[in-house]
């Protein structure tokens, strides 16, 4: 069926063959054509299709239209609160950890002896599982017997209350997550590898200082990279479970009650998965169209080596 | 810049990163009574190793090693195949489609989990593979959105030109992607494989769901029967904790070095 | 073997890119594709490749049509401007990966790297791999790469441009010395018509995808075929100045000047069908304009700037309506800025192209015509009739 | 001796009796339950004895600890629940649920039915319908530090003590400057256990009929307790928990930190591997009024789509056996013959468990009169919490949770 679609774009009114087969880019994605289909389009078509319900994890299920998206967007208080709460979240989150990313990156780059353990060490909190994690901030960041506020004590600062405290706790799962930098610092890092030489050189032989070399050649070659981090970025930041479900609850008084975690108390803890599946495509549209616009932005400040020739007549 | 400042910063960054590791390692050699002190005690008592030899054996953590290590393997093997043979797909080829199927892909990740999973596990219970270690090998072997879009940034780096120079060669696609781009894209292997391996190594929710059998579990479900609903087993969980994170750390110590090994960049150019 | 283009056409979604390019090249022939950049030259070669796909025409090598024909069929070699070697093989691997892929035997494709290596003066280098390699030496991996295929055609793409000037001169002498050696037909992209002039039998100048004039050296130099080639070819720039037929004659014409009174009678090769006032434009280069000159048609101009080069000097001038001048000359006295000079050409040293640009036919010198029949191609050329003029 | 001489005189009762009927009825039965990694092998050995009573039989014990609700959703909404499991939110999972009213009605007799006390039946049924037999329970009781008592100076509580009198010793016995506590407030109680001082304080969160929260959830009692609780963490005699820190009471009281603590049995283990000298008495009351305790049990359910009934049934039946009660040490038997004959009911360290359930009786909590009470209940979490951390407000708070819970109520 793919194949047709393909030679009728094929307006070559000639006898002459493509020296690349029609066929074979499909082969190439065809696992993840047939993988997307077995394990991901029908669970997500499914959802769609319980959000037009009233579906209790168990027993009757009632169509009712529209009901869910309207009863959250008209009744529902909290799932502005949520929604609103998430989007501080990612606000803090997707730039700090790009930043803090680029900057472990950066440094592991400079060609510092024992680069090789710094990197492990930097990526030591992403091999800890989130369970784990959880546990062990939950004793850092503890009011009463926690190392932090301990060491603040030291300095003559008073700690605050850090999951205690609703103006808090958001910073608090904000500095927990960035833990896990590790892996978008490894992102960047690849790209940071990837970058010739040569550029650098020329730069320095020009006199351009250190800043600039990193302003003006650095990101624009890490654009690719940093487009992935970036969009990465908001899909985990829309995503985050874990911290606020183990760490604070979503408290204190509902203050990190992430999205997220409002649509997992649907799920499981309410058992009505027609508005948790309702709310879901609410964040899946949310996350899209972010990072379509992130995508969009991205033809104006990312440059490709190896794109393929020929864009405009893509279209055709 | 200069350099002691740029290993002070790496010094006290590595701290940072480290601090929370050495917390545990030294909760797990604590008695439960050390925990609860203030101002609190950095070292214990007295060490207490066995303790390690003691969450290990109240439950059967070698089998769940053994499970864990089966998952682990079998789906990252798959997912480093699938997810570049078909990043090799998005990057080096024009077809109708592509980039609106590329989309997609990027979308799929978007899909929040909780929502996707009872019908997953209504598919999977069809499938007869609900209590088997499949539902959480198999899908790694159609590549995932994340690692695809990770690899197609990174073939889309390497200059056209390199395909070129190969096609003139007398290389067809697939000796393009097997015998030149797979070897160049280590590096980003690397990462993806990394990357799996953790994903898979620290997974919950999924061995949760799809799993029943306790000689089926994996190790994180093994540590989470330290935590039932009234309670829990602090000591136990920082010892398997430390242990869960060793084979990860040791296997990154030694793959991390090919991440920097990058052949490109000034190899391409002149 | 000869390489044949007919009727070529390429585009990129409404752009056309290539259009008419027809064109014939000698077995055993070193041509370059010159022009500006933007002109097509590159895409051209890539066609030729097999790199792009043809929207129409055909393209034959040794007879045989490869149009359709996948890259690696069409007996092909190419070496890319940025070289692309294979990063992750070392010099040996590089130069041997297309034998191997079409399952050459070991011992053949051994001897292959070794004879190239030699010839190459890179048999140190074969064990290591790109990165660790300078750009000369990456050079000559990618035209050795190119030439243990052993194909019936080289496809150089500006191969010399990222290297530094003083190691350019060098290789270009190789690579002159290597086509002479292997006598396999070449085709060279540049943009800088020193090499094209130096290195090739013929080229082919390119002006916004199609073909403006393809000749020798020259013949492109002495006899542009049109405004663009003569503007192109020759540094600094030939000189146009507006001019209007007075009066055609069987072998010559008169031609006034626009701002310099009297008429200039030019001689011709072939008598042309023009009516008298047709508006012209008059071509002269630089070291053929005169400064001071006592008789014949002069325009004046204002001196802006003096360079002085040692054997010769550069002076620029503007004339009063704008156009700018160059004058070559070897005097040493010479006006300072400001001062304002007149202008003459000796009739047999000036160009004249119709209002369309086309060149009206250029009688030459006796010793420039006997230099362009010297050209080995050149009777080869006549035969194909090889009229580019759009 | 008593204990280990009827127990297995069960066993062997339980045995024969059974085994000749059930010997046609093989295969597996899955059986899920929270239970962590310590309480898995009382399961375990009930189920071995099962086992060895029903030859042909396989129990797969599936364990899920804290992530029981998400797996057990995840299996019924696909249609694919464990044979048997354990059940606390029976309005939630009755759906799924087999009614057992007609095994009880045949069996009942044989199983003596009337050993069980009927407020643990009363927490498994829903219109009507019994959906879990009760295997263990707890009730919420104080738990107390002798020495740190002892220290401040004033008695040991007694049973029919008041608030006033918890807060007169806690204040004695708080030394915050030493990490002392006299008690614990928490300030995110499971709404569940927390109904007992709207209970003791004579209303509750949600009217009989299950239609009317106002004037319950935010009466002024209910606000009287939540102020006071508040007022107790501002006073000082109580430690907030769970306001930044997720230390547990039971912890605190392990590590000697403090003089009482409200628990129940799933903190004695740990107290007396603790060490601790330590008593226990029940709830106190409002002055005045009778005082109520929560009751937890853990009941068993078998599935409404589970392919061998009888088989289940059959589990379900030994699991509330007396010889399987007895085994469970880490939980109240629901048998009363089992709590006689293992001298449970007298024991001090106990008895004040069973006095809690006996004037409990009668209590329902609320999440069995409102299918939605689990969303409405988020709100008076809210409501809890925020006093807490305001030190007092109660009413606003509550009257907020009312208003916000108001849309379920239509």
């Amino acid at each position: 069926m793919t194949v047709t679609t393909d030679t009728v774009v094929a307006t070559s009114s000639r006898r002459r063959r493509r020296p690349v087969s029609h066929m074979v880019p499909w082969l190439f994605i065809s696992p993840w054509i047939i993988g997307f289909v077995a394990f991901t389009l029908g669970p997500m078509l499914f959802s769609l299709y319980m959000s037009f319900f009233d579906w209790p994890i168990v027993g009757e299920r009632t169509f009712i239209g529209l009901d869910n998206y309207v009863t959250m967007t008209t009744l529902d208080p909290q799932f502005w609160e949520s929604l609103w709460i998430t989007v501080k979240f990612a606000l803090l989150f997707v730039p700090l950890n790009i930043a803090v990313g680029f900057l472990l990156a950066l440094l592991l780059n400079a060609g510092l002896k024992g680069t090789g353990v710094l990197r492990t060490l930097f990526y030591l909190p992403s091999v800890i599982s989130g369970v784990a994690l959880v546990t062990i901030f939950s004793w850092l960041y503890s009011y009463r017997f926690g190392v932090l506020n301990y060491l603040l004590g030291f300095v003559g600062i008073d700690g605050p209350n850090w999951l205690g405290d609703p103006s808090w706790a958001l910073v608090a799962i904000v500095f927990a997550s960035l833990w896990g930098v590790g892996s978008t610092m490894l992102i960047l890092l690849a790209g940071l590898q990837a970058i010739p030489r040569e550029l650098y050189e020329a730069a320095r032989i020009s006199g351009v200082p250190a800043w600039a070399r990193t302003l003006y050649i650095t990101l624009p070659m890490l654009g690719p990279m940093l487009l992935f981090s970036i969009i990465t970025s908001i899909i985990s930041a829309f995503q985050q479970l874990t911290l606020a479900l183990l760490l604070t609850e979503g408290g204190p008084l509902g203050s990190t009650y992430f999205f997220a975690m409002y649509i997992y108390d649907n799920a499981f803890k309410y058992f009505d998965m027609g508005y948790a599946a309702a709310m879901s495509w609410i964040m899946f549209g949310i996350v899209l169209l972010l990072s379509l616009a992130v995508m969009k932005s991205s033809s104006a400040w990312v440059h490709y080596e190896g794109e393929v020739r020929g864009k405009k007549g893509d279209k055709s | 810049m200069t350099r002691p400042l740029l290993y002070g910063a790496a010094i006290f960054m590595a701290a940072l990163f480290v601090a929370p590791f050495v917390w545990t390692l030294l909760t797990a050699v604590k008695t439960e009574a050390e925990l609860y002190t203030f101002p609190p005690s950095f070292l214990p008592e007295t060490w207490r190793w066995e303790n390690f030899h003691t969450a290990w054996t109240k439950l059967p953590f070698t089998t769940f090693l053994t499970n864990s290590t089966i998952v682990v393997v079998l789906s990252t093997v798959g997912q480093l195949f699938s997810s570049s043979l078909v990043a090799f797909g998005f990057a080096r080829f024009r077809f109708p489609g592509r980039d609106v199927l590329f989309v997609v892909v990027l979308a799929s990740m978007m899909i929040p989990w909780d929502v996707k999973m009872i019908p997953l596990y209504m598919q999977f219970n069809f499938l007869g593979w609900i209590n088997t270690l499949k539902p959480l090998i198999v899908p790694a072997w159609f590549g995932e959105a994340f690692f695809i879009f990770l690899l197609r940034q990174y073939i889309m780096s390497v200059p056209m030109e390199i395909d070129e120079a190969a096609r003139m060669d007398g290389a067809n696609s697939w000796q393009l992607y097997w015998r030149i781009h797979l070897p160049l894209m280590l590096p980003a292997l690397v990462l993806v494989g990394t990357f799996q391996f953790m994903n898979a190594w620290n997974d919950y929710l999924g061995p949760l769901i799809f799993l029943n059998d306790q000689s089926k579990y994996t190790l994180t479900l093994g540590l989470s029967m330290f935590k039932g609903l009234h309670g829990q087993d602090f000591i136990s969980i920082a010892a398997i904790t430390v242990v869960l994170c060793l084979p990860p750390l040791v296997l990154f110590f030694f793959a991390q070095r090919y991440i920097m090994d990058s052949a490109l960049g000034s190899s391409v150019k002149g | 073997m000869d390489l044949m283009v007919r009727n070529l056409r390429k585009s990129f979604g409404a752009v056309e890119v290539l259009r008419d390019i027809d064109f014939h090249i000698h077995a055993g022939e070193f041509v370059c594709f010159l022009g500006p950049s933007g002109c097509g030259k590159s895409t051209l070669l890539r066609c030729i490749a097999g790199l792009e796909e043809i929207d129409d025409g055909e393209i034959r090598l040794g007879g045989r049509e490869i149009d359709h024909l996948p890259s690696a069929k069409r007996d092909i070699s190419m070496v890319f401007q940025s070289y692309a070697l294979y990063p992750h093989m070392t010099v040996a691997k590089n130069m041997s990966f297309g034998l191997r892929l079409n399952g050459m035997p070991r011992d053949e494709v051994d001897r292959r790297i070794a004879h190239a290596a030699q010839v190459l003066q890179i048999e140190p280098l074969l064990g290591r791999k790109p990165k660790a390699l300078s750009g000369g030496q990456r050079q000559r991996v990618a035209i050795g790469r190119a030439i243990v295929r052993e194909p019936s055609l080289f496809l150089l793409d500006e191969p010399l441009s990222n290297l530094d000037a003083a190691l350019r001169v060098t290789m270009r002498a190789e690579l002159a010395a290597l086509h002479a050696r292997l006598g396999t037909t070449m085709v060279y992209v540049t943009h800088d018509q020193v090499e094209a002039m130096t290195l090739s039998s013929r080229v082919v100048v390119l002006d916004k995808g199609s073909v403006s004039q393809f000749g020798p050296p020259m013949e492109l130099f002495h006899r542009p075929a049109n405004l663009f080639v003569a503007g192109f070819i020759g540094t600094p720039q030939m000189n146009f100045l507006p001019a209007r037929l007075l009066r055609a004659h069987q072998d010559r014409v008169e031609v006034e000047v626009e701002g310099a009174p009297g008429a200039l009678s030019v001689p011709l090769a072939a008598p042309v069908r023009l009516a008298p006032g047709a508006p012209l434009t008059l071509g002269v280069r630089p070291d053929a304009l005169t400064l001071g000159l006592e008789a014949g048609p002069q325009v004046a101009a204002k001196v802006t700037l003096v360079e002085r080069l040692g054997t010769e000097s550069h002076v620029l001038l503007a004339r009063p309506d704008g156009t700018r001048l160059t004058a070559i000359t070897d005097a040493p006295r010479l006006p300072g800025p400001g001062a304002t000079v007149t202008a003459g050409f000796a009739p047999e040293a000036v160009h004249l192209f119709d209002e369309t640009g086309r060149a009206l036919p250029r009688c030459v010198s006796p010793e420039i015509a006997a230099l362009l029949d010297s050209a080995p191609s050149t009777a080869a050329m006549a035969a194909e009739k090889v009229t580019e003029e759009v | 001796m008593t204990k280990y001489a009827s127990t297995a005189l069960s066993v062997a009762l339980a045995g024969l009796l059974p085994a000749a009927l059930a010997a046609q009825e093989e295969g597996t039965l899955r059986l899920a339950t929270w239970d962590d990694e310590e309480s898995l092998e009382i399961i375990e050995s009930i189920a071995a004895a099962f086992e060895a009573a029903h030859p042909g039989t396989d129990v797969q014990i599936e364990a899920y600890g804290d992530g029981y609700d998400t797996k057990l959703s995840a299996a019924m909404g696909a249609g694919n629940a464990p044979d048997v499991m354990y059940m606390w939110n029976f309005p939630a999972y009755a759906a799924s649920l087999m009614p057992l009213n007609d095994f009880i009605e045949r069996d009942g007799a044989e199983m003596d039915i009337d050993d069980i006390s009927p407020a643990l039946l009363d927490v498994s049924r829903i219109d009507g319908n019994v959906y879990g037999m009760p295997a263990g329970f707890t009730t919420h009781v104080i738990f107390y530090n002798r020495d740190l008592l002892e220290e401040a100076g004033v008695a040991e509580p007694e049973a029919g003590w008041t608030w006033s009198d918890l807060r007169e010793k806690a204040a004695a016995a708080s030394d915050p400057e030493n990490q002392v506590y006299g008690f614990a407030v928490d300030a995110r109680p499971d709404p569940y256990d927390f109904e007992q001082f709207y209970w003791s304080n004579g209303t509750q969160f949600i009217s009989d009929d299950g239609t009317e929260i106002d004037g319950y959830m935010n009466s002024p009692e209910g606000a009287e307790v939540l102020n006071m609780f508040a007022d107790m963490i501002a006073s000082g005699e109580a430690v907030a928990l769970n306001i930044g820190d997720d230390v547990s009471g039971s912890a605190l009281f392990r590590g000697g930190n403090l003089a009482m603590f409200e628990g129940a049995m799933w903190n004695k283990g740990g107290i007396d591997e603790s060490g601790i000298d330590y008593g226990i008495v029940g709830l106190p009351a409002f002055e005045g009024k009778p005082v109520k305790s929560a009751i937890n049990s853990s009941a068993v359910s078998i599935s409404a789509d589970t392919d061998n009934p009888e088989l289940a049934w059959d589990f379900v039946k030994f699991f509330s056996s007396p010889e399987a009660v007895a085994m469970r040490v880490n939980d109240l038997p629901v048998r009363a013959s089992v709590a006689a004959e293992t001298g449970q009911a007298d024991d001090p360290m106990l008895a004040p468990f069973f006095e809690m359930l006996e004037v409990s009786e009668g209590t329902s909590p609320a999440f069995l009169k409102h299918e939605d009470w689990a969303r409405m209940q988020e709100n008076l979490s809210a409501a809890i919490e925020a006093t807490m951390i305001e030190g007092g407000n109660a009413q606003a708070h509550l009257d907020d949770a009312v208003r916000r819970s108001a849309r379920f109520l239509r």
